[in-house]
């Protein structure tokens, strides 16, 4: 069964081309920075160049390296997704399972909170905390993000356990004498593994984008780079009107490009997982 | 029908409850004195404007009441509308700014919503249909969703703003136009929409196509069609049952994606200087001026809450399950 | 050994609870050692409820199960109650996380009851309790659930409980989802843990395997019991109209439904002429209403009440003195 | 003679390789039969029945030929076969309680289907089939969700039925049943073919016992293949195949009890249909089975109106 599974994988068109973006954006992101001896803020070059062959996306009005800035950028991009997208999950996941597998007023409340947290727009809400924060790093944008995008994974997870709580093998497993957690995580979630990756897939991509976003508005991290960042430093000064497209193409391009990989991956993965859909 | 509205609402309340909690918290509860911060931070130039607004804050603060006097004279003034007074508007009541800013946001907003929902769920069917089709537009579609809004809107600034100056890149109108209702004014009012719509467009239609595509595709194998099949049905009224019953969890999706959909607007106005709440917020946080923030939030979370509320009422409109199930129980 | 006292349930549905749905309500009965008593009724006749709820997977709302006379939900260690009673459900392949191998229910039940026993002593009980049940263990030992098939599935579960050399074993519908050819093997497998010495509540919508291996038979409608007794005097000699009807609709093999005689037709006929007969509770003397809405008609064969116009009355004089 | 399949073969594709789901099936249903098709799970019940009406998608039509009324069914062409479907074959599908769709009105969703198919007008009598199976005409006012189990069933099998179909599939229709209801679906049908409302029925199921009571003739598969074909009262009390003869065996009955008769089933599992062994398939369970099982017994007419493929079968 397992066999079979990675005998789909290999030959899904989907999952290959995706996870080799992603893996050679995430190749970029964690070794390219070593190979540049400058930091990504420091003034090495001619302001305003174009891509060249020692500047390969060329230069910010300042000077700044904008190639160096990308790799960096990429880094921070992925630690955001990685770790808001975990965070996500994980209280996703924990509000869901006990949701779904104890009902009764614990699902009634806890669905309660799940609702008022996904109707309130999570970019606002985001906005104001972090605008109050004087120093912002990428691990705290990582964990206000984690804190607001969890919502719908709660609700799906909650759905699936609900499923999977009235299927006979959880109550031989109670007829067994196993306690309520141990068959949460040994009977319910291997039952789902294939599913709470591919949330765990959507979450690493949303996250990424609110990121974004909220670098895009000025609220980035005040420590380091960001692809989001970049955009805003862009817009700030008028990188559009002065025709710089070396200096805003790339960053939105790699978002873009490892969001829709992940999409893309996730689309794969469950082409793999669901042999309904292998057909198609 | 009315238990179910009923507990919506009260999830809406309680929304609206912790979304002014949290407004009330978060100055009170970061490091520092608030007022002391804000009015360091401000960029405020006459001297005299810093006093007035001292004695307003601290007044508004009440920092010598007990707290939950402070939290109760919150509400009051936010029931009466008060939401403090702008700092880069000194002295414009927070309310008349976000009120002058609100028109241009829905603007953007509700068109590029309901067309992209409506033309994003057709397509999305329509490339269910033809496999040369599915395979085109899908990929098309994934990359769409995944364009972070600031970016296509820079790239859509530039393509057509800058390089083929066919359309204006910044504000609603023109700079030397005033307000009025004149052809002028109301082509170059068009003119200035056109791009940050086009863009909010672009994106969520992508969403919107793949999401119909996938359900369209569930909706294919329930076992109604698989009986109109068997009787002989033709594919087109198999169609548009798995349209219609596909579209109901696009309303929820909808509803689920409103945050998003707001955060882009918010967004793309930046890009393009367009003069709404998104436009606020950028200067609300350049300037630090933390009431109009506030305001814009509160302002953006009602709204939110309001549509949320449309849409249920249109799902109960478009399911009838819904209505006879809860007509039969309640 | 077991035994149900006026047990009821009531589910709470809606929103926060605001409407009740009485599933079961005031079900008495006995389930004695080496005994099979078979609980038969239709969907939503609250059998399968009643085998959850000795089972404790779902609450008693009212009354009392007890075992050995003691109330089975003052039993604060679930294990100790679960070493002696144990159940098989309906569905073999639900009951095997499609993502394990098969065997993993015999791993279980060791990890939790026998954590002392050595691998290889362990792996003979395990190969014991399969040859007990007919299985080859070298057929379905490393197998994973979708390899083997529904009965040979369900006789590894019967094995499970075997390993814990339970008193009283709950089988709900356990044979309904398997082909008909091993399906009698199945229920053969009850009976001989039955001359073992086990208790054995059989839970069925089938009458015909309900009278082919039980000593006593409950009949139950809408969540009470219609009628009970041994087997024989049950199916023998029904007292219940809706005990006939179910007998009457009961397709066999070498009488047809329109060999018998004329006023069995179709729907609900039987319904309709059991207004002729008399019914069975009210005819009973009154000292023989030894059990609470039940008449004793003959030694141990409980009958209630049809839903009988003498009904009305009586229960207008109940709720007065109420 | 109403339906005569020749050779059929159906095979499921699936990752391991093609099932050979049904293969090399040949018998006919007269006019105004009702036959009963039973086997167990894996026999390739469904597959033919499937086969007769639609082929989903993982089917492959892999040889011979379906005739009804005379005419070829094009059972391999999905677009051609439109024109059989629903006047000429219907079918009462086992999904009955989800069969209707779930956001339309019932009197809208007939009315919608019939214009589709080119029938027009056709209320009246819709009406008067809903009354034939004690339904109101107001079930045509509301959405599925409203109707009870029972009530889906009957408009299913009324709306099955309304172009008076030659020939009638219904698949395991009374499986989920209770069995005050079951006896009710029964009669339902055979009062279809009794009203003349079908010509011909299969009534796919894997209880013996129920098709018993209203089939005229029982057709037994085993492993994809025919294994007995007789009337239904023959085929109960003298079977000839082996397996029929085990399985009617194994059936326990009302009456019938532990202490007096054990009754046993059928050792053994039938063969994988991904490389089916040549010859009989149920030899390796077979009592009685010889060296000339290692061929594939003939599906031959042994008394009139039974057919039995078995070498022993005399």
């Amino acid at each position: 069964m397992r066999n079979e599974a990675l005998h789909f994988a290999l030959r899904n068109r989907k999952l290959v081309v995706g996870t080799v973006v992603v893996a050679v954006f995430l190749v970029a992101g964690v070794v390219g920075p070593m190979t540049i001896d400058h930091k990504p803020a420091d003034y090495v070059g001619p302001a305003m160049a174009p891509p060249s062959g020692e500047f390969w996306f060329g230069t910010t009005t300042f000077g700044q390296d904008v190639f160096a800035q990308f790799l960096y950028g990429l880094r921070s991009t992925f630690l955001v997704g990685v770790l808001g997208g975990v965070l996500a999950s994980v209280v996703g996941m924990v509000v869901g399972f006990v949701a779904g597998y104890r009902g009764g007023w614990v699902d009634e409340l806890l669905t309660m909170v799940t609702n008022i947290v996904l109707v309130l727009p999570a970019l606002v809400v985001l906005l104001i905390v972090n605008a109050y924060l004087g120093v912002r790093s990428v691990g705290v944008q990582a964990l206000f993000i984690g804190l607001t995008s969890w919502p719908w994974a709660a609700r799906a997870i909650r759905a699936q356990t609900f499923s999977l709580r009235s299927r006979d093998f959880v109550d031989l497993a109670r007829l067994s004498g196993v306690r309520t957690p141990k068959i949460i995580l040994r009977e319910i979630a291997p039952n789902m593994s294939s599913y709470l990756f591919l949330t765990f897939i959507l979450l690493f991509g949303s996250a990424i984008l609110i990121a974004a976003s909220l670098d895009f508005i000025g609220l980035g991290p005040t420590d380091s780079v960001s692809l989001g960042l970049m955009l805003n430093n862009a817009a700030r000064w008028s990188a559009l009107q002065l025709g710089m497209w070396w200096w805003f193409v790339p960053p939105g391009a790699g978002i873009t490009a490892i969001v829709g990989a992940l999409y893309v991956m996730n689309v794969g993965l469950d082409e793999v997982f669901n042999p309904k859909l292998r057909e198609m | 029908m009315r238990r179910y509205f009923g507990r919506k609402l009260l999830v809406y309340g309680l929304t609206f409850f912790v979304a002014v909690t949290v407004n009330w918290m978060i100055p009170r509860f970061m490091p520092g004195d608030p007022v002391q911060s804000m009015l360091s931070r401000a960029n405020v130039a006459q001297p005299a404007a810093v006093e007035a607004m001292r004695a307003h804050y601290t007044a508004m603060f009440g920092f010598d009441l007990p707290l939950w006097r402070q939290y109760l004279n919150f509400w009051g003034s936010l029931l009466r509308g008060d939401l403090g007074i702008s700092i880069w508007l000194f002295p414009t009541p927070v309310t008349d700014v976000i009120v002058r800013a609100v028109p241009y946001t829905l603007g953007l907003l509700i068109p590029s919503i309901l067309l992209s929902w409506v033309a994003g769920n057709r397509f999305g069917a329509f490339a269910a249909r033809r496999k040369w089709l599915d395979n085109t537009v899908l990929p098309l579609g994934y990359v769409l969703t995944a364009t972070p809004y600031m970016w296509l809107a820079i790239l859509l600034a530039w393509a057509f703003g800058i390089i083929a100056g066919i359309f204006p890149v910044a504000g609603a109108y023109g700079y030397d136009l005033q307000p009025s209702w004149s052809g002028e004014f109301l082509g170059s009012l068009a003119q200035h929409w056109f791009l940050p719509f086009a863009s909010l467009f672009l994106v969520a239609f992508g969403g919107w196509a793949i999401g119909m595509r996938n359900m369209i595709i569930y909706e294919l194998e329930a076992d109604y069609v698989n009986y109109l099949r068997a009787l002989g049905a033709p594919m087109r009224l198999v169609r548009r049952y798995a349209f219609r019953n596909a579209i109901l969890p696009q309303v929820t999706g909808l509803a689920l994606q409103l945050g998003v959909l707001v955060a882009g607007a918010l967004v793309t106005e930046i890009v393009f200087s367009y003069p709404g709440l998104g436009h606020l917020i950028l200067q609300a946080i350049q300037n630090q001026d933390f009431f109009l923030l506030q305001g814009t939030f509160l302002f953006v979370v009602v709204g939110v809450l309001i549509a949320n509320f449309v849409i249920d009422i249109a799902y109960v409109l478009v399911d009838p399950r819904t209505r006879t199930g809860m007509g039969g129980t309640a | 050994m077991l035994k149900l006292d006026g047990v009821s349930k009531v589910y709470r549905v809606g929103a926060f609870g605001g409407r009740a749905l009485t599933a079961v309500s005031g079900v008495g009965f006995e389930v004695g050692e080496g005994e099979v008593v078979s609980l038969i009724g239709e969907s939503g006749s609250g059998k399968s409820t009643i085998g959850r709820m000795v089972l404790r997977l779902t609450q008693v709302s009212g009354g009392t199960i007890t075992l050995d006379g003691r109330d089975i939900s003052s039993i604060r260690d679930r294990k100790e109650y679960y070493r002696q009673v144990q159940g098989v459900f309906q569905d073999p392949f639900s009951c095997f996380n499609p993502i394990f191998r098969a065997d993993r229910v015999f791993a279980l039940i060791k990890e939790q009851y026998f954590p002392g026993v050595g691998a290889r002593e362990w792996r003979g009980r395990v190969e014991d309790a399969l040859e007990s049940v007919r299985l080859d263990p070298g057929n379905v030992l490393g197998k994973y659930p979708h390899q083997l098939s529904g009965g040979q599935l369900q006789r590894m579960l019967i094995a499970r409980a075997v390993l814990l050399d339970i008193r009283l074993l709950v089988a709900d519908e356990i044979i309904s989802m398997l082909d008909a050819s091993t399906r009698i093997d199945v229920l053969n497998l009850l009976a001989d843990l039955r001359a073992r010495g086990l208790g054995i509540l059989f839970v069925t919508h089938d009458l015909s395997l309900g009278n082919y291996v039980s000593d006593r038979t409950v009949v139950l409608r809408d969540g009470r019991i219609a009628e009970m007794g041994p087997t024989p005097l049950v199916f023998g000699d029904p007292r219940h109209p809706y005990t006939r009807s179910l007998l009457a609709a009961v397709p066999r093999l070498h009488t047809k439904w329109t060999d018998a005689p004329v006023d069995g037709t179709a729907d609900g006929t039987a319904e309709e002429r059991a207004e002729d007969l008399p019914c069975a509770y009210h005819e009973a003397a009154q000292g023989s209403r030894t059990r609470p809405g039940l008449a004793e008609v003959a030694d141990g064969h409980f009958v209630a009440c049809s839903g009988c116009a003498g009904a009305a009355p009586e229960e207008k004089k109940m709720k007065e003195r109420a | 003679m109403a339906l005569s399949v020749t050779d059929l073969r159906v095979y499921y594709q699936t990752l391991r390789g093609e099932v050979k789901a049904l293969d090399g099936v040949t018998f006919s249903v007269a006019d105004g039969e009702i036959m009963g098709l039973a086997g167990e799970s894996g026999s390739g019940k469904s597959t033919l029945a499937k086969s007769l009406i639609r082929l989903d998608g993982r089917m492959r039509h892999a040889g011979g030929t379906v005739e009804l009324d005379g005419r070829t069914l094009p059972i391999a062409d999905d677009r051609a076969m439109d024109e059989f479907r629903f006047r000429e074959v219907s079918l009462i599908p086992q999904y009955s309680m989800s069969a209707l769709n779930p956001t339309r009105k019932i009197g809208k969703m007939v009315g919608e289907l019939l214009a589709a198919r080119g029938v027009p007008g056709g209320t009246a009598e819709l009406e008067r089939r809903l009354e034939l199976v004690g339904l109101s005409k107001d079930v045509l006012g509301r959405y599925p969700i409203e109707l009870s189990g029972g009530m889906k069933q009957r408009v299913v099998m009324v709306v099955s039925t309304l172009l008076n179909p030659s020939l009638l599939i219904a698949d395991e229709v009374t499986s989920a049943l209770d069995v005050s209801s079951q006896k009710a679906v029964a009669t339902t049908l055979l009062g279809f073919r009794d009203h003349g409302l079908v010509t011909s029925m299969m009534v796919v199921t894997h209880d013996i016992s129920l098709v018993y009571q209203i089939a005229d003739t029982i057709l037994v598969m085993y492993a994809g293949r025919l294994a007995e074909k007789a009337p239904a009262e023959v085929l109960v009390t003298a079977p000839r195949h082996p397996y029929t003869r085990q399985l009617v065996s194994a059936l326990p009955e009302v009456g019938v009890r532990y202490e007096d008769r054990r009754l046993a089933g059928i050792p053994g599992n039938p063969p994988s249909l991904l490389n089916p062994p040549g010859g009989c398939r149920f030899r390796d369970r077979c009592p009685v089975a010889f060296e000339q099982c290692a061929e594939q017994p003939p599906f031959a007419e042994v008394a009139p109106g039974h057919l039995v493929a078995c070498w022993k079968a005399e």
